[in-house]
């Protein structure tokens, strides 16, 4: 089994059709995110790999790695949450979400519904504001130390 | 009143042979770590560390915390470091130089040396600490299940030397040295070091102050003199166990060739020594194997052990 | 049996470890006394800074280009520039060795090859503004070694291939 | 329990309110300042006696925003910035964030500069596997006792190393060796004959290790059957590096994925079988003589020519890379360090997610050891082997 099998295989089945250049690229919608990823487990892509975002100033991409080690086939999930937005948690399906999904709610804000405990993981708890957000001000300009 | 004047030598005696056994130890486990060991007090050799030490510990300020209980936490240093001191006052250094005399030698240095363990635990409960009181749950545990193969291979030369004065036993090695005893020796010198070591808190038994879990263990609350009296109290501790096996196993002050006080400085550094080799090259085993080694297998053992005493004294 | 055999490896183990102890014991110390007995130091050593003078005309190499200070990744060299006659000169030039990364961007990028790097290491001090050398302290460092990486070295090193490939130096 | 002589003893202290004594399970706090936690780890343990019911690491301790300072500087800037992710194995972090923009840009480096990474990343792993040995026997030993042997000779041999990187760049750990396109420094004249003395010395020094450790009996009584991982959980959690070729799934980047020249080197990966902790020593321990025989091969065949195919950086914003994304990854001393790179054209980066092994790694913790003893916590961390700055970021 292939990128390009697998890539065929999800355009039939979600109607996704994906950019295979060294990992197979997919956006999709919200809530074909949780879905797809139960497909993908079920395919035998066991392995987690990270789970991260990005900020596109009007909504934020969250992307997840899934791979298969022994067949090389890697999975960029990808879907667009609106600033705040609420996500279906993967925390279930595999043990390396947990902490991921908690790194990207402590740096963006994005909610995962279904996660065990979802607090802020790198910042103090009682932390105010998201700071990998685009428009979390850089207090004053940059001075590392003076 | 010559006996005041011994025992204040011996007293003094053994605070400046202790002070320099810290020096020793650290310079000697300095050599095995390929590295130099302290040397910048006292020029050449360090010579000047203790020294050094002892002040900073008698300078240092002595904090009581608020939350401790305040009796017991000043009392306990006091109960860990005297016991350890009283055995000395039995030990006999030569032919009949020994402070006290006693016929029940052996009992005397067993039962005093077992009430460390109230100090110990009495230091850990009234500091508060919830580390501190951890420590002091495994060393309640440890002390208490290596009492036993302790005092039965101890029981060991009491047998057959039929005296459990120190200075018989030592009277009856002069042909040969309890060690050399064919399977018997050697095994009851076995498991009396070790359960000895195991009593002193040495690795690979030092379990209660664990730095890697248990931060300082019980005496984590402690600073300035009163944890000079613990530092003291375990080298100490450790200096009585060597002279015990001397006496008990390897013959006191007998010795073919060389004067008698010479031979038993040597055996006892040889002793101490081999305790610190096994020190700095071991690594330490956990609460529950520590268990297990003294019930299945140091228990048996010096059943056996006194089984072979029995048979060998009938014979 | 089977406690004997367990009785064998402790013994055999302990024995070994004490044995790899003891042949340490015999080794030389590989620690050295510091103050008395000093490391000595490769010739590419990386530690504090020093500005050149030109040996032959006496002024000073800096030109206060200002390319050393825009690549500096914590931006901790900040001069004031001054033109006199056909040449510039930088009148101040703090460098904060408080902040600096030591990533050799700045002698890297000295066409002048003005900075350069000094064999001094034991350069800690108590009170931090001491850590901010002036266009002075820099000046005086001239008398410590410098290290063998000054610009033009480095960029002669990094040349890509395309440029005329002249035989790097002799293979180890 | 009144104290007259001391009123206020009895008074409950604030710090006693918090702690929940009900029934035989004791809360304690593992906290941040703690002699043998690889760095600021706190863990919040609920023990009943010595057993670990519960443990919650916690971690941010050290998070210094590495991803939003890296959104403000430019691809040259941050390299140096990299060396300071995950501290002990300072290199592979230069190398993986360099590979990461040459893939984007698709830039070719040269032969010379790929053997130099290689060479120089392989003598980091040595490096970084013999402070993992060092800080374990201090796990284990204590530090007065055996540990501490093992720790200073551990750290004996490693300075060796960090002399040959001071010869070959200047500095002992931070080393700014790699830039995009290539390598900063060529070696030094007689550099191939120290490295190869340092390599006979290091085969010697890890040979006696092995005698003190492998097969010694009190330290597979600490390790055996420890901190089981299976490779299911593994692969779940993301775990990799030696912590999953301990469960026995033999997964390494330089041989499934090679990148900088990996195919040309002859070496083979060591797995375990059970993955309890002696399985992830025994793994690192010969991951390390695997290493000696790569860093031989890269000696050897050292070619000649240039080390960097784009001339020297002289502005900050000499680097500017086209719009896209990419994820590259090499196998660093932990594990899979990941670089996933988002760029819109610009010299700086549009955003930069550091993929660190040890914070899967860590994300292990309370699976692997709840039921154990407390003294197993100290030998399960160990044998993950977190480094908080790579962790925290």
């Amino acid at each position: 089994m292939t990128k390009q099998e697998l890539a065929a295989k999800i355009k039939e089945k979600f109607g996704y059709d994906g950019k295979v250049g060294d990992e197979v690229e997919l956006l999709v919608k919200r809530e074909d995110y949780r879905p797809l990823a139960e497909f993908l487990k079920a395919e035998g892509l066991d392995y987690y790999c990270f789970a991260t975002a990005t900020d596109r100033k009007e909504k934020i991409v969250l992307t997840t790695r899934i791979e298969n080690l022994e067949k090389q086939i890697a999975v960029h999930l990808s879907c667009e949450v609106e600033p705040g937005g609420k996500v279906r948690s993967l925390a279930d399906l595999y043990a390396g979400a947990d902490w991921m999904e908690r790194e990207v709610f402590d740096l963006f804000g994005i909610q995962f519904d279904g996660h065990p405990d979802l607090k802020r993981i790198l910042m103090p708890e009682d932390y105010q504001g998201y700071p990998l957000r685009k428009e979390f001000p850089l207090d004053q300009p940059y001075q590392p130390y003076r | 009143m010559t006996a005041l004047i011994f025992s204040v030598a011996i007293l003094a005696g053994v605070l400046f042979v202790v002070m320099y056994l810290t020096l020793l130890e650290r310079k000697f486990a300095g050599r095995l770590q390929s590295r130099i060991g302290p040397q910048r007090v006292g020029w050449p050799f360090g010579y000047l560390q203790p020294v050094a030490d002892a002040v900073k510990l008698l300078v240092k300020e002595d904090v009581i915390p608020e939350v401790a209980d305040r009796k017991a936490f000043n009392l306990a240093p006091v109960l860990v470091v005297l016991p350890v001191l009283f055995v000395f006052a039995v030990i006999p250094f030569g032919e009949n130089l020994v402070l006290a005399d006693l016929n029940i030698g052996v009992l005397f240095v067993l039962a005093i040396s077992s009430i460390t363990l109230i100090g110990i635990f009495m230091a850990a409960w009234g500091s508060k600490n919830k580390y501190a009181v951890l420590s002091g749950m495994r060393a309640v545990n440890q002390m208490i299940s290596y009492e036993v193969p302790l005092v039965i291979s101890s029981l060991v030369p009491v047998i057959l030397a039929e005296s459990m004065n120190l200075s018989d036993i030592v009277a009856f090695q002069d042909r040969a040295w309890f060690v050399f005893y064919p399977v018997l020796g050697q095994l009851a010198f076995i498991v009396f070091m070790v359960s000895a070591m195991a009593e002193a808190n040495r690795i690979p038994f030092d379990i209660t102050e664990a730095e890697s879990e248990l931060v300082a263990g019980f005496m984590v609350e402690y600073s300035g003199m009163k944890f000079a009296f613990f530092f003291l109290a375990e080298y100490a501790h450790m200096l009585a166990v060597s002279f015990l096996a001397v006496i008990l196993f390897l013959g006191g002050w007998q010795g073919p060739w060389l004067p008698a006080g010479v031979w038993l400085a040597l055996k006892v550094f040889m002793v101490f020594m081999l305790i610190l080799w096994i020190r700095w090259s071991l690594v330490r085993i956990r609460l529950d194997q520590i268990l297990a080694l003294s019930w299945k297998v140091l228990f048996p053992l010096s059943l056996l052990v006194l089984l072979l005493a029995g048979i060998w004294k009938m014979w | 049996m089977a406690f004997i055999k367990e009785a064998w490896d402790v013994t055999r183990s302990v024995g070994q470890s004490m044995g790899v102890v003891f042949k340490n014991l015999l080794r030389k110390p590989t620690t050295v006394s510091y103050p008395y007995v000093k490391r000595e130091l490769p010739d590419r050593q990386r530690a504090t800074f020093a500005l050149l003078t030109n040996k032959e005309t006496g002024e000073e190499k800096c030109t206060a280009c200002l390319i050393c200070q825009n690549i500096c990744p914590s931006q901790v060299i900040s001069m004031v520039k001054e033109q006199v006659n056909n040449r510039g000169f930088a009148k101040e030039f703090t460098l904060d060795l408080g902040g600096c990364i030591f990533c050799e961007f700045c002698v890297q990028a000295c066409p002048q090859d003005a900075i350069v790097m000094i064999k001094l290491w034991e350069n800690s001090e108590v009170d931090r503004e001491k850590l901010k050398l002036n266009k002075q302290n820099l000046l005086d460092n001239q008398k410590y070694q410098p290290s063998e990486m000054i610009g033009s070295k480095i960029r002669e090193m990094q040349s890509p291939p395309k440029a005329a490939p002249k035989p790097a130096e002799p293979a180890p | 329990m009144t104290n007259p002589t001391n009123p206020t003893a009895d008074a409950v202290h604030p710090l006693q309110t918090q702690v929940e004594l009900e029934g035989d399970t004791l809360l304690i706090n593992m906290g941040p300042q703690h002699p043998s936690t690889h760095g600021v780890l706190r863990i919040i343990l609920t023990l009943k006696g010595e057993e670990v019911i519960k443990a919650e690491p916690v971690i941010g301790y050290l998070h210094r925003g590495f991803e939003k300072l890296a959104e403000n500087l430019t691809y040259i800037q941050i390299v140096p910035l990299v060396d300071r992710m995950d501290y002990i194995a300072n290199v592979t972090n230069e190398l993986a964030f360099c590979l990461a923009i040459e893939k984007l840009m698709k830039v070719e480096v040269p032969r010379r500069a790929a053997y130099l990474r290689v060479l120089t990343s392989e003598l980091q792993r040595i490096a970084s596997h013999l402070v993992w040995l060092g800080t374990y026997g201090l796990d284990l030993g204590g530090a007065l006792g055996g540990g501490t042997t093992l720790f200073m000779y551990c750290f004996r041999e490693r300075e060796i190393i960090l002399d040959l990187f001071e010869e070959l760049t200047g500095a002992r750990m931070m080393y700014n060796f790699n830039q995009i396109g290539g390598v900063r420094y060529q070696p030094p004249a007689g550099f191939g004959l120290r490295v190869r003395e340092v390599l006979k010395k290091l085969d010697k020094a890890i040979s006696e290790y092995q005698d003190m450790l492998e097969d010694n009996y009190v330290f597979k009584v600490r390790t055996k059957d420890i901190g089981i991982l299976t490779p299911q959980l593994a692969k779940s959690a993301g775990a990799e590096g030696p912590v999953l070729r301990g469960s026995g799934v033999k997964f390494d980047l330089r041989k499934n994925q090679p990148y900088s020249g990996y195919e040309e080197f002859k070496f083979d990966i060591p797995t375990g079988q059970k993955g309890d902790c002696l399985d992830r020593a025994k793994v690192r321990i010969a991951e390390m003589k695997e290493s000696l025989k790569i860093v031989y091969q890269a000696i050897e065949g050292l070619p000649e020519g240039a080390i960097s195919s784009r001339p020297s950086v002289r502005v900050a914003a000499a680097v500017k890379t086209p719009e896209g994304e990419v994820y590259s990854r090499i196998e660093s001393p932990r594990g899979e360090l990941g670089v996933y790179l988002v760029s819109d054209g610009s010299a700086k980066p549009y955003r930069l997610k550091w993929r660190a092994p040890s914070f899967s790694n860590l994300s292990l913790l309370p699976q692997l050891v709840a039921g154990h003893k407390v003294a197993d916590i100290m030998a399960v961390l160990g044998s993950l082997d977190p480094v908080f700055g790579e962790v925290d970021r």
